[in-house]
């Protein structure tokens, strides 16, 4: 073998192979189909095109998706009540601001309920899982029934809008920068988490609580602690992403707010190459997924293809994603092939 | 007798099989013939799980091939379920059974009894009763195999093996977590199969077995054949040659601490337990460990010596009694007070209490100490690395290479990872509960050696094994437990076979 | 138990239809509603609420479908069971009602359908409809447009009209829709170049309306099947420094308050209403059922047409 | 024999049990609470079934697949394809009803084999499967038709409409008339569902074969059970199921649009989690699940008899009844546990 062929070796059975070439291929179909798909212009003083509003759109679900990560390997379960915590968020943040033509409280303290009322979720959800042992989907899925009731108790049933112009920010542009805040919050979330992953022996802990509880709890770890953290983690990064989303619409909508959000979290986890059983696990990965998914998502939009029709597109992607990073084609490639070399061998031995 | 031999009923010719960075088989062959116990030998990563995979189908061979006497041409085992067609049964080397399913499904699931087209309960339950039964085993049937000991679980796995009407037996490592007991009853199986003309495989590392059971011996190293034997023309130490490849220190080189040292350290009481139990586990028991003692623990199958040490460590929490360590009192909840205390605990079942699965042989060593240290104090990578180096020389690891995932270890290098998570903590108190299970005679004897340095060095020792004679070789004193509660104490001088026989079944007290 | 007592006290005492089993001469209403999706539906709600309230002669029961047919089915069976006197539907779909209508004309209570259309073999299976005109909304909007662009002078020019749909298979996105088209189609010089939904919220609104703005066509009118999404859009349009208003003429439906602040704000041109305040009109009508007087099958709600100029003054008077 | 009911009752048997006593004390609350708004009704109770057809058979599908350890969250969407196609294909292109049955049995079948084919031969995780199926049925019930298509064809209706009453437990209504509960054939078809996949499951080999490799698939494999082809048979069998269930549905909906049936499998799923099947598999009944789906309709009917909740307070009611039950539950197990162990001893 070459150097090269090495190199190329090693490259390919790198984790997160797979998941870049889709986003790539995903890239590529838009440039043949949109050329204008790449073009990024100066617009209004700021970036404008299509590539920065997948990473803008991506920025909620990139968040998420890091928070869910961190669930899914801790529990090996999903946490499917994300959407509507982000939505409570907003309605607790929007409704401790206020509708008036000023804030009720500072700015940032606002921000700060919002974020605190995902954690107390998240927490709740972690309290349920790790000292309940009630399975994740279950535990979850109360919030995920409740979540949007106690919202829409908070707004009273209705739509919220905020009149101070400064709550835009978040989910638009800081003044003087050309790039959408949500970008920003999304590189500081991951980096942060990175960070914390990288510095502290909780990836490890992580993992091991998600592969062998019983193991973990020998070795003196505490599971019960760690998934609760996971879990409240997740009800963070859910949080953030409910202020996002109301910013960007300068409004709660509770029923609407991050509707379905969940799903495409969990789909970029394992469009990452995540296992959803626990474990291992890449946040880079999930990252690229949720920007596979927004991409998918956007360039559909951009090839005007229908919304209600646009599922059936994106199944088959995803479906086309998942089974390439299949280990199990592989080896039925392999082996149809060795057939394949068989019988033409076989022709000309008889020939 | 001698025509039954002759006649073979499997042969594995030039086999081979490569993992990511291993070569585990090459160019191996193998022969079965009628009625003959046929041991696979060799040491742990030898290749002898790999090749009993590569014949029932679990895992792909590259090339090679498989013949059995009544089939045409070279057959290949694409599934287990083909290999049970064709006639082989097999016990693989983990427990792998259903634990939500029944004793009696577990033992008759893919060929239940049926009646009019359906299954049977009241046959089933009736059938596996008596078959158990006739393994000296009495439970409730129907009950979900998770409620039993590994040791029962490994039982019903036997008689799964041994009912299916096959021609081929193979048993890996069976007796790993059996008791005599049970050895003798399971031997007695094997010779009435083999007098029905059924060729069994049969691999362990207690040499003691081999020379009792089988009539032949195929010994492997570094996954390659050294060549088949009959047992007569293979004495033990040539055997253990043949497995290592160099000559081997016996066993007498073992030498226990001398007995002034003892003396000196003895002095100083490291743990006290007093009136310690946990509800539904132990009962109530007193315990005095000193520094440098190897204290051993001793009775029958689930007389609850893992249990009385989990309950040390807190793996459960006791509920009544107090615990004092270096004469204080202290109050543990979990496993990592015990931990902060100096104490480490190396459990019994490997597959779901060790190791974890998914992570690298690296990580697996440090995490314990990486606990230990907490959450902030991460051990920087290169630390973990000579770590992980360091013992894996230590204790001989066979492994690709210190990121593999523990789980493409052999289970003998499995538990050596173990060891290594443990001793890296430097612990003041270890607790090995059966720490030889499933390794091979020259790191066991390695391991003992250990054993006995650390404990001379003030290390104290708490060793769990159901092979009366490795503790001997190794305890300074030992505690006898029956049906859950410690009965009575054997100080070094009364330590023999016969007085330890004699206080497990129970004929007098002792303190 | 007391589960069959109740309704053995009132068999022998109701001689009349307006006797009611528990609460003396209150009438029981049912209503099934379909969740609370949107202002527009608050609104509906609570103007159901405080007409039909004890003081008003009712007994309200309140079943909240959260969206989903199948749980209007379920409330709708449960109030035969409780023996309400008039059920009243919000349906969330018009399809799927034969079944649990026919259990209803069978217990003999009758069926006051409000807001969407149901579409049944049976006529009688219900005994009257209170709601809008979706289609005539769209009709309406089209028409203002069509006068407001000749007011500015360009109504022979050629116009390009993108269109934020509604949830798709929605009465109101099929009616609206239906009634842009067809009016549109009158006109040469106007061309649908764009259409797509939003799915009837503000968030999707935005995204689809930016995936429109750069797809390299010239927007200059923007119809939005209701006011979420018509603001939702603005925001997209001001991010890339158009004016609403003036560079792209904003068409939207529903009115709702919102919506006026807005138009006050020069943002948008035009809200068609859609009036959620059926609560009157079905206590009338329930009333009216009761007594057993006929009652027009089909009553359409009157609705209006507001555009910016004159909606600092409606403003105030405006309920929701 | 009271030892032979206490061993019964150690084993899984016992969540069922907790289960079932604790849907009685709910249903007997609600009849105590409110009684007098007829609670009570014998037609109350049989709601529960003609309500719930579609969501029972769903639901015995979905406990399969639960057991083996894997999940299918596309038979919302596979219920909103097959009531549309039932829809379109009486309606638009005029083809009988029982025809049109046939063909979308036989579609939901297909559905399954080709997510089964994912799961078990290309060992791809089943949530994502299905949540590519689930995006694809419904997707293609848009491409399909995106309007609302309601079905009059006479023969569906016959059967749609086929009030079946039993000639027992007949009340008075405030009328005066002696009405008798009555049921619809789809609650027949749904019984008949239960009772076939509950002795499927516990007495042929392919039903005992599900518990094994929900157990652990690694040593059912090592035992000797084909581990693929069990896996892709529940797949199939429970696309067929949702088509079954997908009929049902339509029976009572007798139409199809774009977004029926949407969040049904949250709805299935819960149902057998309530009814005692861990999503980790290998543990479930057909029997959990159909009180499951008994104490969701308890609880959803509950809510309508009480009569006052806006939405937000009838979704957060929900919630915390569930969470009540699902904590009650998880209690009892692990006190279950305790004794269990302290028994062994
Ligand atoms: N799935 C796997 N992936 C990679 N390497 C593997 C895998 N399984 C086994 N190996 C390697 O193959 C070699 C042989 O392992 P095997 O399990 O056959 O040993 P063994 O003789 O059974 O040892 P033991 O006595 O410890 O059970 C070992 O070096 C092991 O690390
Ligand atoms: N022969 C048996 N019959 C029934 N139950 C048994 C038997 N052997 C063990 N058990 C069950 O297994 C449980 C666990 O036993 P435990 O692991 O404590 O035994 P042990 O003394 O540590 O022996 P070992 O470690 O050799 O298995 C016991 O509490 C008992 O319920
Ligand atoms: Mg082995
Ligand atoms: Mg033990």
């Amino acid at each position: 073998m070459s150097k090269v062929q090495v190199f190329l070796k090693k490259l390919m059975s790198h984790r997160l192979f797979w998941p870049l070439v889709c986003l790539a291929v995903v890239l590529l179909f838009n440039l043949i189909k949109t050329p204008t798909f790449f073009k990024i212009t100066i617009n209004n003083g700021v970036f404008y095109g299509y590539l920065i509003d997948v990473l803008n759109r991506s920025s909620e679900l990139i968040i998420l998706a890091v928070g869910m990560t961190l669930v899914v390997a801790s529990s090996g379960g999903t946490d499917i009540s994300v959407g509507a915590v982000s939505a409570l968020a907003g309605a607790v943040c929007v409704f401790s601001l206020g509708t008036g033509e000023a804030y009720n409280m500072p700015y940032a303290m606002g921000l700060c309920l919002g974020v605190l009322a995902g954690v107390a979720c998240g927490a709740w959800n972690g309290f349920l899982v790790a000292k309940m042992k009630i399975q994740p989907m279950v535990a979850t899925l109360i919030l995920f029934t409740a979540g949007r009731g106690i919202a829409q108790l908070i707004t009273g049933g209705n739509i919220l809008y905020v009149k101070v112009p400064s709550f835009k920010r978040l989910g638009a542009f800081l003044p003087h920068v050309p790039l959408p805040t949500p970008i920003f919050i999304a590189i500081a979330v991951v980096l942060i988490t990175i960070f914390i992953l990288k510095k502290t022996a909780l990836g490890l802990y992580i993992q091991t609580v998600g592969i062998n509880a019983k193991a973990g709890k020998l070795v003196g770890l505490n599971s019960t602690l760690i998934q609760f953290v996971t879990y409240a983690f997740c009800g963070l990064c859910a949080g953030i992403a409910g202020l996002i989303i109301t910013s960007r619409i300068y409004s709660i909508d509770a029923n609407n707010a991050g509707l379905n959000i969940e799903l495409d979290a969990i789909l970029a986890v394992a469009l990452g190459g995540n296992s959803l059983s626990g474990g291992k696990f890449s946040i880079a990965g999930s990252i690229i997924g949720a920007i596979t998914i927004q991409a998918l998502t956007t360039s559909l939009y951009a090839m005007k293809v229908t919304a209600d029709q646009l599922p059936v597109y994106k199944a088959v992607v995803v479906i086309i994603i998942v089974a390439l990073q299949s280990p199990e084609l592989k080896k039925m490639f392999k082996a149809l092939k060795l057939k394949l070399n068989k019988t033409s061998e076989g022709e000309k031995v008889a020939a | 007798m001698n025509i039954k031999e002759n006649k073979e009923v499997l042969t594995m010719k030039n086999i081979n099989k490569n993992f990511p960075g291993v070569k585990a088989l090459e160019n191996v062959d193998f022969t079965l013939r009628e009625g003959e116990i046929h041991a696979l030998m060799g040491e742990n990563g030898a290749g002898k799980s790999t090749l009993i995979k590569v014949l029932t189908g679990v895992e792909e061979f590259e090339t090679g091939e498989i013949h059995m006497a009544d089939k045409q041409g070279a057959i290949i085992n694409k599934s287990p379920q083909e290999a049970q067609g064709n006639g082989i049964s097999t016990v693989y080397q983990e427990v792998n059974l259903c634990p939500n399913l029944t004793v009696a499904e577990n033992i008759f699931i893919g060929r239940a009894p049926r009646k009019h087209g359906h299954i049977n309960w009241k046959t089933m339950n009736n059938r596996a009763k008596e078959m158990l039964k006739a393994l000296n085993i009495e439970i409730d049937v129907t009950k979900a195999l998770e409620n039993y000991s590994v040791a029962i679980q490994q039982m019903v796995a036997i008689a799964r093996a041994v009912d299916i009407s096959a021609k081929v037996l193979i048993l890996d490592e069976p007796t790993a977590s059996l008791d005599e007991q049970e050895v003798k009853k399971l031997f007695k199986v094997m010779n009435q199969l083999k007098e029905r003309g059924i060729g069994i495989i049969f691999v362990t590392h207690f040499l003691e077995q081999v020379y009792e059971v089988c009539d032949r011996i195929t010994v492997l190293r570094n996954g390659t054949l050294v060549g088949e034997y009959k047992v007569e023309e293979l004495p033990r130490v040539q055997l253990v040659a043949k497995m290592m490849g160099k000559d081997f220190d016996d066993l007498a080189t073992i030498k226990k601490p001398s007995e002034e040292n003892v003396q000196k350290m003895h002095q100083e009481i490291l743990i006290e337990a007093k009136t310690l139990g946990c509800h539904g586990k132990i009962k109530p028991f007193d315990l005095k460990i000193c520094k440098g003692e190897v204290i051993g623990l001793s009775g029958l199958l689930g007389s609850g010596r893992s249990e009385l040490a989990r309950t040390l460590y807190a793996a459960e929490k006791p509920d009544e009694g107090t615990l004092k360590v270096k004469e204080k009192d202290i109050h543990m909840t979990a496993p990592i007070h015990a931990m902060k205390k100096g104490m480490a605990f190396c459990p019994e079942n490997r597959k779901d209490e060790g190791i974890i699965a998914d992570l690298s042989v690296r990580e697996n060593i440090i995490i314990a100490l990486q606990a230990k240290k907490g959450l902030l104090k991460l051990i920087s990578r290169k630390e973990q690395e000579q770590f992980a180096d360091e013992y894996i020389k230590m204790l001989q690891i066979k492994t690709a290479s210190q990121d593999t995932p523990i789980k493409q270890l052999s289970g003998g290098n499995q538990q050596k990872v173990i060891v290594a998570r443990w001793l890296l903590t430097h612990p003041e108190f270890l607790i090995l509960d059966e720490p030889t299970r499933g390794i091979d005679v020259g790191t066991k004897t390695e391991i003992q050696k250990l054993v006995v340095k650390l404990a001379e060095e003030g290390m104290s020792v708490m060793f769990i094994s159901s092979e009366v004679e490795e503790m001997l070789r190794t305890c300074t004193r030992m505690a006898i437990l029956r049906d859950g509660s410690k009965v009575g104490e054997l100080e070094e001088h009364e330590l023999s076979q016969e007085n330890i026989m004699k206080a497990i079944a129970g004929g007098d007290q002792h303190e | 138990s007391t589960g069959t007592s109740a309704p053995k006290e009132s068999a022998g005492a109701s001689q009349t239809k307006e006797e009611t089993s528990q609460s003396g001469d209150l009438i029981t209403i049912g209503f099934s509603q379909v969740g609370a999706e949107s202002d527009w539906r608050v609104a509906n709600t609570n103007s159901m609420k405080e007409t039909l309230s004890e003081a008003n002669g009712f007994k309200l029961i309140f079943a909240d479908a959260q969206q989903k047919q199948e749980n209007q089915i379920k409330a709708v069976r449960d109030f035969i069971s409780q023996e309400v006197d008039v059920i009243v539907i919000a349906p969330v779909t018009e399809t799927g009602w034969e079944t649990v209508l026919g259990e209803a004309k069978d217990a003999g209570i009758p069926v006051i359908i409000v807001d969407r259309m149901i579409d049944v073999t049976d006529d009688s299976l219900f005994t009257c409809w209170v709601g809008s005109d979706f289609y005539k909304e769209g009709v309406d909007a089209v028409k203002w447009l069509t006068e407001y662009m000749n007011g500015l002078g360009r109504g022979s020019e050629d116009l390009n009209v993108a269109v934020l749909q509604g949830t798709i298979g929605s009465s109101a996105e099929i009616g609206r829709t239906k009634g842009v088209r067809d009016e549109l189609g009158k006109y040469s010089n106007y061309k649908i170049v764009l259409e797509q939904t939003g799915e009837f919220t503000q968030a999707k609104g935005q995204e689809v309306m930016e995936s429109f703005l750069k797809s390299g066509e010239d927007i200059d009118i923007l119809i939005a099947q209701n006011d979420n999404m018509a603001f939702g859009a603005i925001d997209a349009l001001k991010a890339v420094g158009k004016d609403p208003g003036e560079d792209v003429i904003i068409v939207s439906f529903d009115a709702v308050k919102a919506a006026f602040e807005s138009m006050i704000a020069g943002d948008m041109n035009v809200s068609v209403e859609c009036n959620p305040l059926h609560g009157p009109r079905v206590a009338e009508l329930a009333k009216a059922i009761m007594e057993g007087k006929d009652v027009e099958k089909i009553q359409y709600v009157e609705e209006g047409v507001y555009p910016a100029e004159t909606a600092a003054e409606t403003m105030p008077k405006r309920q929701y | 024999m009271i030892n032979k009911l206490k061993s019964k009752l150690d084993g899984n048997n016992f969540l069922l049990v907790i289960t079932i006593l604790l849907f009685m004390v709910l249903y007997l609350a609600g009849i105590i609470v409110f009684g007098e708004k007829n609670f009570g009704k014998p037609q109350v109770f049989f709601n529960l079934f003609v309500n719930n057809a579609g969501l029972l058979i769903a639901a015995a599908g979905m406990t399969m697949v639960l057991i083996t350890g894997g999940i299918d969250i596309s038979i919302g969407s596979v219920i909103g394809m097959t009531c549309m196609l039932l829809a379109w294909m009486m309606e638009r292109r005029g083809i009988s009803a029982g025809v049109s049955i046939v063909i979308v049995l036989m579609v939901g079948c297909v559905f399954g084999l080709v997510q089964g084919f994912f799961v078990a031969y290309l060992k791809i995780q089943p949530f994502i499967v299905t949540l590519a199926g689930m995006f694809f049925a419904r997707g293609m019930t848009a491409i399909i038709s995106s309007d609302m298509i309601s079905i009059t064809n006479t023969d569906f209706l016959a059967i749609a409409n086929a009030k079946l009453y039993l000639p027992i437990l007949g009340t008075v209504n405030k009328k005066g008339v002696t009405v008798y509960p009555y049921i619809y054939p789809s609650v027949i078809i749904a019984l008949v569902v239960l009772i076939i996949i509950f002795l499927v499951m516990k007495y042929t080999a392919f039903g005992r074969s599900i518990y094994a490799v929900g157990g652990n698939e690694q040593s059912a494999l090592l035992m000797g059970l084909n581990v693929k082809r069990t896996k892709l048979k529940v797949y199939v069998l429970n696309g067929f199921l949702a088509a079954l269930a997908g009929f049902a549905f339509c029976l009572n909906s007798c139409g199809g649009f774009v977004e029926q049936a949407r969040g049904f499998e949250m709805d299935a799923i819960a149902s057998a989690v309530i009814g005692g099947t861990l999503l980790t598999g290998g543990v479930g009944n057909v029997v959990g699940s159909l009180f499951g789906v008994l104490i969701k309709g308890t609880i959803e009917s509950l809510i309508t008899f009480q009569g006052t909740l806006s939405s937000w307070w009838t979704k957060i009611a929900i919630a915390a009844l569930l969470c009540f039950f699902i904590i009650l539950q998880s209690l009892f197990a692990s006190f279950k546990n305790k004794k269990i162990k302290s028994k062994s001893l």
